[in-house]
């Protein structure tokens, strides 16, 4: 764990938190949605940071590149404008909301730090990072695996029923 | 993970054939609806096979819950004990109640095709997912399976806003509490190493982890996103406007299905990974279980849409199974399952009532709507009478509600550390939920009929019908004579790791007998 | 490094919620709780470099979770554009009582 | 099955079944019973009814005179898993109490016109049926659960008589009967889940074993105690838990003030609680409490019925007096006083009834019955007259009927117990005649009012019903007796059962009681 | 006449003849409602009916107690029959028990006797009456419930006839119940007597608890072992229930207003039969009141008060019916005087005499009323038949009733040798015997002596005895003397009755006049003396000694007291000959208000008012304002039990206005909660 490795480690979590807070402030769901795939990118490198190469490009691909076209997608297919919502603008709301969530952080952290962790022995990193995945993806959580496609399924299922037009819908409202 | 655990020796085809089935079926369902006519009786006919389906899984299940366990089964990430089984019983009937419900009631609100039966058909694969695993990341999987489905099905009214309204408040929230259930899983997993429960549970026993900060923030976590699944107060709110918007047949799934199968996840999450925690979290149970009775029944008080308010009434009865949790004993597991059933066979009897009475039209499901039901539909209204007494746990009348009760309450004093407060204040709660369910039974007893508010059209209940004559005498004989059902529940036993008790351990064994723990077959 | 990848984690995931409380826009509060799924991501990833690899499978499985529900959230959203044309939830608020 | 070691008891066992038998399939019976629809009034539904409730009046009849000194038992397995059996027994103290309710029920279907019952006839006689078996296996149970299960049963057909048949407020004043009893029962029920979890069953027998052998913590006693009494105390009305009672009973119908008349939850108070807590029953507080509400409930029963303004309301209020001398009795604690209050709750079901059915008579014929719309009935109603002024004085205590006897062994019995709440309760007895005497004068002596419409005397088959409770007023008055020999044996092991429990496991400070 | 033990139920009959004529009356008297009929007088074939029914039980009845009579007569012990047990229950048992001695076969006697007399005397005088039938079932059921009273062999047993008498006077007071005055008169004698029945009641707990038995015969056996003050405190609490039921201060209210009977009804129950029954109670008891000194004291005291304040308020009385009745209540005072000094056979004595003379006044009286009610309602006027303001020189319309009345008049007045004289002489000269040297004397009441007390007593009696004198010669001076004050046409109608009314008189009559001879003093030559101390001696006669005096009175003290009581009666007739002036008089409707002592004595020292006023106004409204509205509907039904429904409906109703809809507000709910849960977790185990 050299200086190198600490500075970057920091950058990007610098960036992430940056875009992230950039994120929940834009007015316009495309900015928001740019600088969430910023976040992301910078979360792909800690998650290469901390030896999981594999995951690390996987979320720049599937999360950043398909999950979050798609967001954008729906925004441009909507042709929502920055003025489509009226944000609640209020100060004291604002603080209000900082605050809760300041306190969960606060709590959060205070789990977290208790937790003798940086004193564990970490595991080695292993090179080939997709084999022992891999291994696990396929015998141990098999089962898990499998679900997944159902889910995908529905997912399939679930976003045609409720994109498609449906002609007796159109007929109940005519 | 190398915790000896042998893939080969794992036949799931077995472990997990009522899933796979329904799964299956659920294709077959979709495939059907790709290839026949756009039309009622291709409805109709998705509908009844997906019944079809229903029926073989759970002959499945039955005939699984019959054999002793393979090998492997005692430590692998599906678990094959009582409670499994019990809970998919349970889910069963309550999905066999929603498809004949939806058939006709699809029919009336024209949500014709083949997608809403199979979609609840792999809500059902979650929800049995749910219930078998003993993996964290299983369950996560079974949770999310489960609320996609039931997020669709809430939306699946396209001619109503509310229905789409509803679909999203449920999708945003539910989404948000999802954030904290996996975060929670994060921690349970960074504090004890393991997403697989019984191994969590020697870990956290083992290294005395009980007041590890990390596993009490999992937990808290944890619990907060259980508790959004089951609609427990404070995180209760999205539950009577979803319930109001989704169509009933699909309110009625939520109500009995979701709530039930998200109950035994956590349940068996907390007696069996967390359990030698138990002095941790039972606090906090306690605190949950009070605010949601207290909730749940203050606030259906003044509601005048019968949805509305059973959906109040759902998060009242989370808050019941709640207490059943926190005595952590093997009675109040038996309650649970117990409970579960009155609750599925009186909720699944009412939204049957209801969707008959509305005629097809959401909004008529107010008391207004069910004035003088009594002089038009006789039966109907006893019926609901029925249902509505057993919710309010009543003898006799009520059926099987007053056992769950009295099974609840039972667990609850009889526990090793007893829950007295909690169960007193389970009835004066249940004393406020006298009032507004005697309030349907006055409206449609003692009110004349609002001739303003008849229905567009009189829907006659064939085969919804029977769905209520089966759960009324299911409830009027199991509630005369509740023996067989009892012991049913109390053959569904979950393994609860033993750890450090409130109160004298060796109670706590008189209590979980040891021959109904699953590791020796 | 684990603790303060935790640390980033939780400050993310703050951030997450933040943004689900302050937002109005459906769209955005959906965004919202990617980011805090994403921050879960990342305390899985540290703690598996601790515990093993099933905390990245996990994370390998949240994925998939986030793009199934991305789609089916994204649907829901458009349905409700249908009926209400707007995305701001204070205005879709039928539901009520 | 315990109970067929000889033909007597094996017929009793047979009877105790059917007792509840009867009109629970019954009720299932009339309901079911096709219905033309020129039978609005329900005629034949009400003469089956009648038919039904003959034969349960036979047999509980039957019963009496069946069942030896000592008690039959009906034993079999019900919930196994709970401990709990389908256990019903006939004691001295529940055979005159089931003799009573069958006979009730039966006069007052007899007694209700059936033009009163204007829609639903079939339900309105099934719900009936349902109700006299919900009071009878109150009385019969020997196990816990199963009187919990009936003690709830009773509320539900009550709540729809006083709802669907009664006036407007009907439905509100069901309703709050129904919630309000409900908080009572339900602490109840928590009591009833901590003893029966304690003693592992829930029969009489297993919990009073376990009462005598290791009982609860006086503590816990006290607790469940109150519990318990809650339950049987809002029941039966004692005041302050008694402002449900003058709604129900003037809002419903007849019938349902006739039911709610029938002093259930003293007897439980009685058979079922005292047993169970001795330590916390014979606790000197607890009996000065509990006598004092007693007391209480005499004198402020007594005055609040001297102000209301029509006579449902005013035996309302009496009986809510009666029930004060009951609850006195049962506190003191004494033979003597165990008699009497077991007596004043027979006089309860009978006088007070035979009174609310006399008034439903009047009130078939006046609509307007407040005592400012009444006066001078007697001229055109003499039987009519003279029943009331015979049931207002049995009520009022007069010797020679059945009030004065009861009345008198609960005073006498308490007084060496608590002489100076006896002599207030006494008080009550001069009080019980000015606003009986009051209503009656208002409603049969003095002018008659322009606004009262020609009315006729009562016809031959109310005559016949009252000319039952006149026979029931003044035999039990003359001859109490048999009734009185009858729960003596009961009444005696129960005293010894609790004093012993009592005694046994706190052996210094507790009184002995007295069964002089 | 010895009777044997088998024959000894036959005494059931006594009571259960009237019972059984009762029975019959009743059914016959709901007869016409039942057609469906209301009749406006009852056909003669019914009356006929009713009153052979009536009349017969009530002779049947008195043969047997004459039988009975003769059967007791022999011997001093009772003659009692069981019926069986009554009721029992612990310790305690009652049997249905009846019990012929010779105390209560003397008051059987008078009830019989004057009872038939009276009964006779209503065939006549209830003719006209639609309620005949049910007139007679009252009055039969009186009389069984009389007999019950004084035949009863433990207290229960009595205590049924004690009510039952109350329920009779109840039911005849408001015989005429169209008026509501008549209804609430019979009311308030009920609700009075329940006030003296609660003493009652509580003696009877009070020997239960001490002696674990009701029988009079137990109870005179096994009195020793009670205490003084717990013996005084059941005579108290026993002589409440007696000036209950016999009219004392304070509860003599009830009496003057049970006028509104029917005058035979008054007669019977009012002045003859009931009323006495507290002095039979004393009597009865006798045994137990000797051992409580300072209960006989208070006795004394109260019957003293009594005698003189009804007399005073008899002065000024118009209604010929209430100088009887307060009449009756201070001659009350008399016997209670005289069972208080422990003189019980004098009590008895005046009880019987007074049975006699004023059923024959109350008869008197009710002939006048009928006499001039007929005149009345013949011009069509409808002014008071009873105010003697409305009478005047009836002599010479009614000459038989007038002589009659006066014969009771002068006896009353205590003229010898009228059975009055020597009633009330022996209760003077036992008061001031006992007052002399007693151990009555000795003993004190709280700080007075006894033998203050008695003559104290002593003197108020003489001085009642002049004030009677001065009522009674008032109203037969003006009712019977002077001239006729409403008009010819009305003196014409009058007429003297029937005389199926004027035979019972006569008889009365008669017994007036020679009633003395039951007991006359030993110093009065006239005949074999003290009959009714021997008769009693059994009962009372050793409880008498108890408080007697060793020494007797010298004969010349005895006729000194003899010659007070002729001085005070023969002052008080000419006083009132000499001082009213009948010819002054206006009628009713003439008459000027009343002023001064006049119109209090008028009004009843306005105890009624006053009553009304402090104690049952109060009552009243105190539980219509307080404890229905305010406590009951307010407080407990209104604050308590709709308040917490209330409370929890509008606590719903506000929280479920927070569930607005906005999706945005329900994460706020869920985060807080978050934060709050794990507050629970991490800083539950922080401890």
């Amino acid at each position: 764990m050299g200086t190198f490795y600490t500075v970057h480690f920091w950058l990007f979590s610098a960036m992430a938190i940056i875009a992230a807070l950039a994120m929940v402030t834009r007015r316009n769901p495309v900015a928001a949605a740019l600088w969430l795939v910023n976040v992301m990118f910078a979360l792909a490198a800690l998650y290469v940071m901390l030896g999981a190469n594999f995951l690390g490009a996987v979320q720049v691909l599937v999360y950043a590149g398909a999950i979050m076209v798609v967001f954008v997608f729906v925004v441009m297919l909507l042709n929502l404008g920055e003025n489509d919502v009226k944000e609640r603008r209020s100060m004291g709301a604002a603080l209000a909301a900082s605050i809760i969530a300041g306190l969960l952080a606060a709590e959060l952290l205070y789990v977290i730090r208790s937790q003798p962790l940086s004193s564990a022995p970490l595991l080695p990193v292993d090179e080939d990072a997709l084999a022992p995945m891999a291994n696990s993806l396929f015998t141990e959580h098999l089962v898990a695996f499998e679900v997944t496609s159902v889910l995908l399924l529905v997912a399939v299922v679930g976003a045609v029923v409720l994109a498609k037009r449906s002609q007796f819908a159109n007929e109940a409202r005519s | 993970m190398n915790a000896g655990f042998e893939f080969a020796a794992l036949d799931l085809g077995t472990l997990l054939l009522p899933e796979l089935l329904l799964s299956c079926g659920a294709m077959l369902v979709l495939l059907y609806g790709a290839f026949a006519p756009e039309g009622a009786a291709s409805t109709r006919r998705a509908h009844l096979l997906a019944i079809l389906v229903a029926l073989v899984s759970a002959a499945a299940a039955a005939m699984l819950a019959n054999q002793s366990p393979p090998l492997g089964a005692a430590t692998g990430p599906l678990a094959f004990d009582g409670f499994r089984w019990a809970s998919v019983a349970v889910i069963l009937l309550g999905v066999l109640g929603t498809l004949v419900m939806a058939m006709e009631y699809n029919e009336g609100a024209a949500l014709t095709a083949a997608e809403p039966p199979a979609l609840v058909l792999f809500a059902a694969t979650g929800m049995l997912l749910l219930v078998g695993s003993r993996d964290l990341m299983l369950i996560f999987l079974g949770i999310e399976l489960m609320s996609l489905s039931v997020y669709v099905l809430t939306g699946l009214d396209r001619s109503r806003p509310s229905s789409a309204e509803a679909a999203l408040k449920y999708f945003l929230l539910g989404s948000f509490s999802t954030g904290f259930l996996l975060y929670g899983m994060a921690l349970l997993y960074g504090s004890t190493g393991t997403t697989n429960l019984p191994e969590m549970a020697t870990v956290i026993s083992d290294g005395n982890l009980a007041d590890d900060p990390l596993l009490l923030g999992g937990m808290a976590l944890l619990f907060v996103g259980f508790a959004f699944k089951v609609a427990a107060a404070p995180f209760h709110m999205w539950t009577p406007d979803v319930y109001e918007g989704a169509p009933t047949p699909y309110t009625a799934f939520m109500a009995v299905g979701v709530k039930t199968a998200a109950f035994a996840a956590f349940a068996r999450i907390l007696l069996d990974g967390l359990g030698p925690a138990y002095a941790s979290w039972h606090y906090a149970a306690w605190l949950l279980a009070a605010a949601t009775m207290v909730v749940g029944n203050v606030l259906a008080l003044v509601q005048q849409n019968v949805k509305r308010m059973l959906a109040y009434s759902s998060i009242a009865h989370a808050g019941y199974l709640l207490v059943a949790i926190t005595t952590r004993s093997s009675e109040g597991v038996a309650a649970i399952v117990f409970y579960a059933l009155a609750y599925t066979l009186a909720t699944i009897g009412a939204f049957c009532v209801l969707s008959i009475v509305s005629g097809g039209i959401e909004k008529r499901t107010t008391l207004a709507d069910l004035a003088g039901l009594s002089r038009t539909r006789p039966a109907l209204a006893t019926a609901m009478a029925v249902f509505m007494l057993s919710l309010l746990g009543f003898p006799v009348a009520g059926g099987m509600g007053f056992f769950a009760k009295w099974y609840v309450l039972r667990a609850a004093i009889g526990a090793p550390a007893p829950q007295t407060k909690l169960a007193v204040i389970l009835v004066l709660a249940s004393v406020v939920s006298a009032v507004y369910y005697l309030g349907v039974i006055a409206a449609m007893f003692m009110k004349p009929v609002d001739e303003s508010r008849k229905p567009a059209r009189v829907v006659e209940p064939r085969l919804t019908g029977g769905v209520i004559a089966v759960a009324v005498l299911l409830l009027l004989v199991l509630g005369v004579y509740p023996s067989p059902a009892v012991r049913w529940a109390r053959a569904s036993t979950l393994p609860m790791s033993p750890g450090r008790a409130i109160s004298a351990p060796a109670s706590m064994q008189a209590v979980a007998p040891t021959e109904s723990l699953i590791r020796t077959p | 490094m684990i603790r303060e990848a935790l640390f980033v984690s939780a400050i993310l995931f703050s951030i997450g919620v933040l943004g689900v409380l302050t937002r109005r826009n459906a769209l955005i509060l959906f965004m919202c709780v990617e980011l805090m799924l994403n921050a879960v991501n990342l305390s899985f990833i540290a703690l598996s470099r601790l515990h093993g690899v099933s905390g990245q499978v996990f994370v390998l499985f949240v994925m998939t979770v986030a793009a199934a529900e991305a789609a089916v959230g994204l649907a829901i959203v458009l349905s409700v554009f249908r009926h209400y044309r707007t995305v701001d939830l204070g205005r879709i608020r039928l539901l009520r009582g | 099955m315990n109970g067929a070691q000889a033909d007597g008891s094996g017929m009793a066992e047979l009877i105790m079944i059917a007792l509840l038998a009867v009109p629970l399939l019954g009720a299932m019976l009339v309901w079911l019973l096709p219905r033309p629809a020129s039978d609005v009034h329900g005629g034949s539904a009400r003469v089956v009814t009648i038919g039904l409730l003959g034969v349960t009046a036979i047999l509980a009849t039957t019963l009496w005179f069946v069942v030896p000194d000592g008690t039959a038992l009906v034993d079999y397995a019900w919930i196994d898993d709970f401990g709990s059996r389908f256990r019903l027994a006939a004691t001295g103290l529940s055979l005159p109490l089931v003799v009573m309710t069958a006979f009730l029920m039966l006069l007052s279907v007899i007694a209700t016109n059936v033009e009163s019952v204007t829609h639903r006839a079939a339900s309105y006689y099934a719900l009936i049926l349902l109700l006299t078996a919900g009071i009878l296996g109150i009385f019969l149970a020997a196990d816990l659960l199963l009187f919990y299960l009936c003690w709830e049963l009773m509320l539900v057909p009550l709540y729809f008589l006083i709802g669907v048949w009664g006036s407007g407020r009907g439905p509100a004043a069901g309703m709050t009967f129904f919630v309000y009893t409900m908080v009572g029962s339900l602490l109840m029920l928590v009591a009833i889940v901590t003893v029966s979890t304690a003693a592992g069953g829930t029969t009489y027998e297993v919990l009073r074993d376990a009462a005598g052998r290791s009982p609860l913590s006086l503590t816990s006693q006290l607790f469940c105690f109150a519990a318990f009494a809650s339950a049987f105390l809002v029941k039966s009305a004692l005041i302050p838990f008694h402002t449900w009672l003058p709604e129900a009973q003037s809002e419903g119908p007849p019938l349902a003030a006739v039911a709610l008349g029938i002093k259930v939850g003293t007897y439980g108070l009685l058979v079922i609680a005292y047993p169970l807590f001795p330590l916390a029953a014979l606790h000197p507080t607890v009996r000065i409490v509990l006598a004092t509400m007693g007391v209480i409930g005499v004198l402020y029963g007594s005055l609040v019925a001297l102000v209301q303004p029509d006579f449902r309301r005013v035996m309302s209020y009496a009986s809510i007096a009666h029930l004060g001398f009951v609850v006195l009795g049962i506190s003191a604690f004494t033979a003597e006083s165990l008699q009497g209050a077991m007596l004043v709750m027979l006089n309860a079901g009978i006088t007070t009834g035979g009174m609310f059915l006399l008034l439903g008579m009047l009130r078939q014929r006046i609509s307007d019955d407040r005592f400012e719309a009444m006066g001078g009935l007697a001229r055109q109603m003499p039987m009519f007259g003279a029943l009331m002024v015979l049931f207002a004085l049995a009520n009022a205590g007069l010797p020679g009927t059945n009030g004065f006897v009861g009345e008198f062994l609960v005073l006498l019995g308490s007084f060496y117990r608590f002489p100076v709440l006896v002599l207030l309760a006494t008080i009550g007895v001069i009080l019980a005649a000015a606003y009986l005497l009051w209503a009656v004068q208002r409603t049969l002596f003095g002018p008659q009012p322009e606004s009262m419409p020609a009315v006729r005397d009562l016809s031959l088959r109310e005559a016949g019903v009252m000319g039952v409770f006149v026979v029931a007023i003044i035999g039990l008055g003359l001859a109490p007796s048999p009734v009185l020999g009858r729960m003596d044996e009961s009444i005696t092991s129960l005293i010894n059962r609790v004093n012993v429990a009592a005694t046994s496991t706190t052996p210094v400070g507790m009184e002995q009681g007295s069964t002089r | 006449m010895p009777i044997s033990n088998n024959d000894a139920s036959l005494i059931w009959l006594v009571p259960a003849l009237p019972f059984l004529g009762f029975m019959v009356n009743g059914l016959l008297s709901l007869l016409p409602a039942w057609r469906g009929v209301q009749d406006e007088r009852t056909p003669a074939g019914r009356r006929a009916l009713v009153s052979t029914v009536g009349v017969g039980v009530m002779l049947l009845s008195l043969t047997l107690s004459v039988w009975l009579f003769a059967a007791v007569s022999n011997q001093d012990s009772a003659i009692t029959s069981s019926l069986g047990q009554w009721m029992a229950a612990g310790a305690f048992t009652v049997d249905w028990a009846l019990s012929v001695d010779h105390l209560s076969i003397l008051m059987m006697l008078v009830i019989t006797g004057v009872g038939s007399l009276i009964h006779i005397y209503s065939i006549g005088y209830m003719a006209d009456d639609a309620g005949f039938a049910r007139y007679f079932a009252y009055l039969n059921l009186f009389v069984g419930f009389m007999l019950m009273l004084v035949m009863g062999a433990n207290l229960p047993v009595l205590f049924i006839g004690w009510e039952g008498v109350g329920l009779a006077s109840y039911l005849l007071i408001g015989f005429w119940f169209g008026d509501t005055a008549n209804a609430a008169a019979g009311k308030k004698a009920f609700v009075v007597n329940r006030i003296g029945d609660f003493g009652l009641l509580l003696a009877m707990f009070l020997l239960f608890a001490n002696l674990g038995t009701l029988d009079f015969a137990t109870i005179m056996r096994d009195h020793a072992a009670l205490s003084t003050p717990l013996v005084t405190t059941i005579c108290l609490f026993m002589f409440l229930g007696c000036a209950g039921k016999s009219a004392q201060l304070p509860l003599y209210v009830w009496l003057p207003d049970a006028m509104a009977g029917p005058t035979p009804v008054s007669a019977l129950i009012h002045a003859a039969t009931m009323v006495t029954a507290g002095v039979y109670l004393i009597v009865r008891n006798a045994a137990l009141f000797s051992a409580a000194p300072v209960a006989c004291l208070v006795i004394v005291l109260v019957g003293a008060l009594t005698a003189l304040w009804a007399a005073t308020v008899g002065l000024k009385q118009w209604d010929i019916k209430k100088v009887l009745a307060y009449s009756t209540i201070s001659q009350l005072g008399y016997m209670f005087v005289a069972v208080g000094a422990g003189a019980y056979t004098a009590g008895m004595f005046h009880l019987v005499t007074h049975a006699f003379f004023k059923a024959l006044l109350f008869l008197g009286a009710g002939a006048v009323i009928h006499g001039m009610h007929h005149a009345l309602h013949a011009t069509h006027r409808h002014d008071d038949a009873q105010d003697m303001r409305n009478m005047g020189g009836l002599m010479r319309r009614m000459p038989v009733t007038g002589a009659l009345m006066w014969i009771a008049t002068l006896a009353i007045a205590g003229i010898p040798p009228l059975a009055g004289f020597f009633s009330k002489d022996a209760i003077l000269t036992a008061v001031a015997e006992r007052a002399l040297e007693s151990p009555l004397a000795e003993a004190s009441l709280g700080p007075i002596p006894g033998r203050v007390v008695l003559w104290f007593a002593y003197g108020l009696a003489v001085l009642t005895a002049f004030l009677t004198a001065i009522y009674m010669t008032r109203l037969m001076r003006y009712s019977f003397h002077g001239t006729f004050r409403s008009g010819a046409d009305v003196e014409s109608h009058v007429h003297d009755s029937p005389w199926l009314l004027r035979g019972p008189l006569v008889v009365l009559g008669v017994l007036t006049a020679i009633g003395g001879w039951l007991q006359l003093p030993a110093v009065l030559p006239l005949g074999p003396t003290a009959v009714l101390d021997k008769w009693l001696a059994p009962v009372s006669g050793s409880a008498a000694t108890l408080l007697t005096g060793s020494g007797h009175l010298s004969h010349t003290a005895e006729y000194v007291l003899i010659g007070i009581a002729i001085a005070a009666a023969v002052a008080g007739i000419a006083v009132a000959f000499i001082t009213l002036k009948p010819a002054s008089l206006t009628t009713k409707a003439a008459a000027p208000a009343e002023t001064g002592i006049g119109l209090v004595l008028a009004n009843d020292y306005f105890v009624d008012a006053g009553i009304a006023r402090a104690i049952t106004g109060p009552i009243v409204a105190g539980s219509r304002k307080v404890l229905w509205r305010g406590l009951d509907l307010g407080v407990i039904n209104g604050v308590l039990v709709q308040g917490t429904a209330q409370t929890i409906r509008v606590v719903s109703s506000v929280a479920s206005r927070m569930q607005v809809g906005f999706a945005g507000s329900y994460v706020w709910a869920i985060a807080l909660g978050a934060i709050a849960v794990i507050a629970a977790f991490t800083f539950r185990t922080m401890r």
